[in-house]
């Protein structure tokens, strides 16, 4: 029986082998991540491949989404304009279905498969702090568009982002709320489920004891529950005058209901998680007169903001969130340092991504500073007759 | 006059209001083979359930060897010495016929450390130890545990052997014809060890030439392992046959214990058979079986 | 004092909408012993019809007292079909095996259902949540404490329907020659079989009732928390199951009361204590309850036949 | 099969599958670890297995029925990720690093699957009591609660997630104790202890009255199921670079269930094969997808339902899976037979 249970251990490392032969394009196995860097490969020769996760499928599906047809517009307009160094520019989408380690997965792959000169995403923190290791370790530059936890680009200096970090945009709210609402006793209301949501709990309350206001509450609730009356009870007992609830749309626009229905009285803010049309549908009445942060409005004015929502209009016939313009904005950002790196990949593009100044992006001008991370400044957006409002910007 | 295996004090049972066994007393002692009669639903599984310990009596008691045993587990009354058969056959049906009895024959293997008092904290932790040593050895497949795995296969085998079942060894208990079941049930009890043997209905189903030959077995048993063995049996022929005392139960109740001829005799007995009408018209009663 | 009273409306509120569910569950347990894991995605399904249901009709816009019958009469009777199907193709085939297999069955069609209509690819209403049109215009009524204590109409309706449905449930059981057929059944079908009780028929029924008053505690639920989703059968299934061993499944008022328990126990957790810990309350519950009396509140445990 | 040895045992015979597999193992391993999506797959595969065979002690063997193993994953791979961190910079004096690196994943490992084995035993003392399906629930709620307790606690990282435990495992590891998990499970079901097991699954009250302890043997078949979650988990933790509560869904739970079912509920190679087929298939789709241009997501969002359909279709069809308790040894002789019959 020991020997056949050998033999089946064979099957299985005989499956393994062939299952790597179909997979793998490239005629030679990629040498050894971490010294030599993937543009070896032939497949990057003729065109340049940007590889991007998201996750498709699952409750927050519509954020990979939006971000994914962002990137494709850069793309097509990248192309439509020559190319870079008159090479074409490809892009290659995985799936991570909201997984941590489906997301390494699909960054083991875009590495060591596709051979990609650049990796976009992700959206969650979790799965870009996954992603993170893998994308340095090959020294393959990672930009994420829109996950806003620190820890993801203290990875290493081959880990960029293009949007602003939590503890900027739980300042921006905090400072928002104390200053232009006068708030002065506020509860917190986050998703346990969502590190996102931990982590602007933490800066908001912060920030806004530090500002002379007083958090009265902190309740918490888990993603997909619908029942949030024992929490919105407590925090009535507490009488704030403004709620922070910085969780997802698909959650906030129940509470919003729930709230009101409990005769709550509060101004709800929150942040860019609850940027969705959904929030309208699911919200409804609620939601009117509440605010949060946001890293761009449609109506904002400048030219590249004004034309990106054009050509987008164009292309799928939606206006965009703030999603589409960030991963819109990761895909020229790479491609503007492909466009100024001596070799569009490895060590050059890392060095040339980290000279980005002034980038004009769809969501807002951005800088990256000595952590990589974009200085930029957040807009705080007011929910008025089913839609968003501009209200204001604040800058770092 | 050996000393007595088996004992029942007055044990009742009850379930809700239904008093399904009443005041059943019997002893039973190395080499005897004793009878359990009655009409359906006399209790007599029910007789067996509790000495077995799958029901525990509501009063009296039951002792195994010098231990009274009410409340005990099953399996730790059948490690103390008392093994049954089932009235609808109960065997592993995936399992080989080997496999059946193997099951049986595992008896506690040598401990690793010696367990004194089970109940400190102590021992029960001795006591888990000695439980995951035997898997560790079997995981690891030390020399010791071939031997003993080679042994109880040995056992199993010759049990298999002596109810006449060698040729079925690697069949599918589910596939053996019924009076092989039976008699594999058999080989399963003897597996471990028992000192008492309880048979609960082994010919049910059988032709008359399968039951001769059981009740033939059944002796050779008692003589070859010492047993004191326990038959209930509808089949007056079989048990009047080879029981040297009988106890007849109805209604839960005990109505007559004695020799077979005493049994035979019995008014009270006809009655529960036969219902008293039968009295009336042979008045010259001890016709039976 | 204002939010204790909140606090315990809010419970009772959540405790109906448990207890309907878990009546199905108990119900189904009680003839056939087995844990109809699909049972919440049944309930699922059922708000999902009552949903398009009003969405085509708008009632949002203008409810009408014949729209919300309407609606439930649709979601229960097609849940009812739903139920009978399942219990038809899926479960009586494997009446006679082992009940392993009868439990995988279960789960395997709680995931197909759960996960199946997360899909967005057609009339599947994809993975986020959908707001549930407001059939029944939301006021409050009797408001304590000047205001302060807010209860809806919604809220005392479902109160109501569960009890009543219990009530009903009760009678069904206890003083109907359908109700007596059910124990029979539950007692040993084959049995109630050899006594020309029709067996079949008489678990295809439970299984249509169970499920149609899951499809009405679907709507209920909709409307309280007024959304619908389609991983909502699997939580709210697993709580009422909860319920169902707290009150000793197989138990009809004792599922209710399990409900109620189970209801209030995680309000006031939530309430009083650190809100983060919530979705361990229920199952904590459970496992204590399985620890000190295995055989839930009113259950009695049966010993198993040699 | 090797019911039993010869009379006299022998050390070898214990012996001799690793000094056959570890050889193996090491030749292979340079091979594999230049190509780092085949390591990364190779890796899954080998946890799915571990699980898949760990489960089927409990769910196939034993006859209860546990759907919270995933639980038992995350206990391990938190235990295991933890310990990691904290001797992440020692490393054992007098050895070539590489090879210290291994010992301490190794203990590491240990350390997960023990941790996850004593919570085996609490999870499984009070509902292996009970009836079989009280244990379905238990173990759906234990995976909720662990889930909750990572989530509210900072040492496990959070909701964000346990980052920096050294990526330590290779492809000798994992294979390594997916052999040991095989032969175990192999050695124990056909030892006289396993069989015990089996007759709990045949005939509780037969084998209660045999004098099988059936609690005590179901609870020990609970809690080695536990260890080798743990020591999968462990690996798990230790080439996935974040630990993330959303890894250890009871969705988690379900595919591992899938598998032994569609294996065969008692057979380990059938929960092999399962295990490798089942892994295997998703990202096969998704490559062959990706090359026609159509979206591989569409893989992943039907793939839950399709397990689902699988149970029912199976039960129904199909019980006992593809190989029901028998070894592919058992069955593939029969059907090349067959097969020939039919060629011929």
């Amino acid at each position: 029986m020991r020997l056949r249970a050998l033999l089946t251990l064979h099957a299985c490392v005989a499956v393994l082998a062939c299952e790597k032969k179909v997979e793998s394009p490239a005629p030679a196995p990629a040498p050894a991540a971490p010294q030599a860097p993937t543009a070896a490969a032939p497949s990057a020769k003729d065109v340049i491949l940007l590889g991007e996760i998201g996750s498709l499928t699952g409750a927050q599906a519509t954020f990979g989404v939006s971000t994914k047809q962002g990137v494709e517009m850069a793309v097509s307009e990248a192309n439509a304009s020559g190319g870079i160094k008159g090479r074409k520019v490809a892009v290659q989408v995985y799936d991570d279905q909201g997984k941590p380690e489906e997301a390494a997965n699909a960054a083991t792959r875009l590495i060591a498969q596709d051979h990609v000169a650049v990796i976009l995403g992700e959206v969650a923190s979790t799965n870009s702090l996954a992603m993170a290791p893998k994308a340095q370790s090959a020294h393959v530059p990672m930009i994420s568009p829109s996950s806003t936890n620190p820890k993801v680009t203290e990875v290493g200096d081959y880990i960029f982002r293009v949007c602003f970090i939590d503890p900027f945009q739980g300042f921006v709210m905090a400072k928002f709320a104390h200053e232009n609402l006068k708030v002065s006793k506020a509860a917190v209301l986050k998703d346990q489920k969502s590190d996102y949501s931990q982590g602007l709990t933490d800066v908001f309350t912060r920030k806004f004891t530090e500002m002379g206001g007083t958090i009265v509450g902190v309740e918490a609730y888990a993603q997909g529950d619908t029942d949030f009356r024992a929490q919105l009870t407590a925090i009535k007992k507490a009488k704030p005058d403004a709620i922070y609830i910085p969780g997802y749309y698909t959650d906030v626009g129940i509470i919003a209901r729930q709230a009101s229905e409990l005769g709550l009285k509060a101004t709800l803010l929150g942040g860019d998680g609850w940027e969705s049309d959904k929030l309208f549908e699911l919200g409804g009445k609620a939601v009117e007169g509440s605010y949060y942060t946001n890293h761009y409005s449609p109506e904002d004015p400048a030219p590249q903001v004004q034309q990106f929502i054009a050509s987008y209009k164009k292309m799928f016939g939606a206006v965009p969130d703030s999603l589409a313009a960030l991963g819109y904005d990761a895909a020229r950002v790479a491609m503007d340092g492909m466009k100024r790196a001596s070799e569009p990949t490895g060590a050059s593009l890392r060095d040339a991504l980290a000279q980005t100044k002034d980038f004009p992006g769809a969501a807002g001008t951005i800088s990256l500073d000595g952590a990589r991370n974009a200085v930029k400044p957040a807009v705080v957006l007011q929910v008025q007759g089913g839609k968003t409002k501009f209200v204001t910007t604040i800058s770092p | 006059m050996s000393d007595v295996l088996l004992k029942a004090d007055r044990a009742s049972i009850q379930f809700g209001g239904l008093r399904a066994l009443t005041d059943f007393s019997l002893e039973i002692r190395q080499g005897d083979l004793r009878g359990l009669i009655g009409p359906n639903g006399a209790g007599k599984t029910t007789a067996f359930n509790v000495l077995t310990g799958v029901y525990r009596p509501t009063s009296g008691d039951v002792y195994v060897g010098a231990r009274r045993v009410n409340g005990k587990q099953p399996h730790q009354i059948n490690r103390l010495g008392l093994a049954r058969t089932f009235q609808n056959i109960r065997l592993f049906k995936a399992l080989t016929a080997l496999d059946n009895v193997r099951v049986a024959c595992l008896s506690d293997t040598a401990p690793l450390f010696p367990v004194r008092d089970a109940a400190g904290l102590g021992g029960r932790v001795a006591a888990a130890c000695n439980n995951y040593y035997d898997w560790w050895r079997a995981m690891l497949l030390t020399p010791g545990f071939q031997r003993e795995e080679a042994d109880i296969e040995r056992r199993a085998s010759e049990l298999l052997e002596v109810m006449g079942l060698s040729h079925r060894r690697d069949e599918h208990a589910r596939n053996l014809p019924y009076g092989e079941q039976r008699r594999l049930e058999i080989a399963r009890a003897l597996g471990t060890r028992p000192k008492v043997l309880l048979l609960d209905e082994p010919a049910a189903g059988m032709n008359t030439r399968e039951k001769a030959e059981l009740m033939v077995l059944i002796r050779q048993l008692r003589d070859r392992f010492g047993l004191g063995i326990l038959v209930i049996e509808h089949d007056m022929k079989l048990v009047m046959g080879i029981c040297e005392h009988i106890t007849v139960l109805d209604h839960g109740e005990t109505i007559a214990t004695g020799d077979p001829q005493a049994v035979r005799a019995d008014r009270k007995v006809i009655e529960a058979y036969l219902g008293d009408s039968y009295l009336e018209t042979h008045p010259a009663s001890g016709a039976l079986a | 004092m204002a939010d204790f009273v909140q606090h315990l409306i809010n419970g009772l509120a959540a405790g109906t909408i448990y207890a309907l569910v878990a009546l199905g569950y108990t119900m189904v347990y009680g003839v056939l012993q087995l844990i109809n894991f699909a049972h919440g995605d049944v309930m699922m399904v059922g708000t999902f019809m009552g949903y398009a249901v009003a969405k085509s009709l708008k009632l949002d816009l203008h409810p009408s007292l014949w729209g919300v019958l309407l609606v439930f009469g649709v979601s229960m009777g097609g849940c009812a079909v739903i139920g009978f199907l399942i219990e038809r193709f899926a479960y009586r085939p494997l009446r006679e095996k082992p009940r392993l297999t009868a439990l995988i069955t279960a789960i395997g069609i709680s995931f197909l259902l759960s996960y199946g209509f997360q899909l967005d690819f057609g009339f599947l209403p994809g993975a986020s949540p959908h707001a549930f049109p407001e059939i029944i215009e939301p006021a409050e009524w009797l408001p304590l404490f000047g205001g302060e204590v807010v209860i809806r109409n919604t809220q005392v309706i479902s109160f109501l329907i569960a009890l009543l449905l219990m009530v009903g449930l009760q009678y069904l059981v206890f003083r109907t020659r359908f109700g007596t057929a059910m124990r029979a059944v539950s007692f040993d079908h084959r049995v109630a079989g050899l006594m020309g009780i029709p067996t079949d028929r008489i678990i295809a029924g439970t299984f249509m009732l169970g499920s149609a008053l899951a499809a009405g505690a679907g709507i209920l639920y909709a409307i309280k928390d007024t959304a619908v989703q389609p991983l909502m059968g699997l939580y709210v299934g697993l709580k009422a199951f909860v319920a169902a061993v707290i009150g000793g499944i197989g138990h009809v008022p004792g599922a209710v009361a399990g409900a109620l328990l189970l209801g209030l126990v995680e309000e006031f957790v939530v309430g009083y204590t650190a809100s983060t810990w919530r979705d361990a309350v229920a199952f904590g519950f459970l496992i204590i309850v399985l620890l000190v009396r295995p055989q839930g509140l009113f259950g009695r445990m049966t010993p198993e036949k040699v | 099969m090797a019911n039993a040895g010869p009379a006299s045992g022998s050390w070898l015979k214990a012996a001799l599958p690793l000094l056959v597999a570890v050889p193996l193992l090491a030749a292979l391993q340079p091979l594999v670890s230049t190509m780092p999506f085949a390591l990364y797959i190779s890796s899954i595969v080998g946890v799915n297995i571990i699980l898949a065979v760990s489960l089927n002690i409990v769910n196939g063997m034993t006859g209860q029925f546990s759907i919270g193993h995933a639980g038992f994953m995350a206990v391990g791979a938190y235990a295991a990720g933890l310990f990691s961190l904290r001797v992440k910079e020692l490393a054992i004096s007098g050895l070539p690093p590489m090879l210290s690196d291994q010992l301490l994943l190794v203990a590491a490992l240990l350390v997960g699957g023990a941790v996850a084995a004593v919570f085996g035993f609490m999870v499984g003392l009070p509902s292996l009591r009970l009836r079989g399906d009280y244990l379905a629930i238990v173990t759906l709620g234990f995976g909720e609660i662990i889930r909750v307790v990572v989530q509210n606690t900072d040492v496990l990282g959070r909701a964000l997630g346990l980052s920096g435990v050294p990526q330590r495992s290779t492809f000798f590891m994992v294979w390594l104790w997916v052999f040991a998990v095989v032969l175990v499970a192999r050695r124990v079901a056909n030892s006289s202890h396993g069989r015990s097991l089996w007759a709990i699954r045949e005939d509780e009250i037969a084998a209660e009255a045999m004098g099988v302890n059936t609690t005590a043997y179901k609870v020990r078949a609970f809690v080695i199921s536990a260890f080798f979650a743990g020591v999968a988990g462990g690996l798990f933790a230790h080439f996935v670079p974040i630990l993330n509560p959303g890894s250890f869904t009871w969705v988690k739970s379900m595919e591992v269930v899938v598998m032994i079912v569609a294996g065969g509920l008692g057979s380990t190679t059938g929960a092999v094969l399962a295990a490798v087929v089942l892994t295997l298939l998703p990202e096969a789709l998704r490559t062959l997808f990706n090359q026609f241009g159509v979206g591989g997501s569409s893989v992943d969002q039907v793939r839950m339902p399709v397990y689902g359909l699988l149970l029912v279709v199976l039960m129904l069809g199909r019980p006992q899976g593809l190989f029901g308790t028998t070894e592919v040894w058992d069955v593939l002789p029969r059907w090349m037979a067959r097969m020939k019959k039919r060629l011929a």
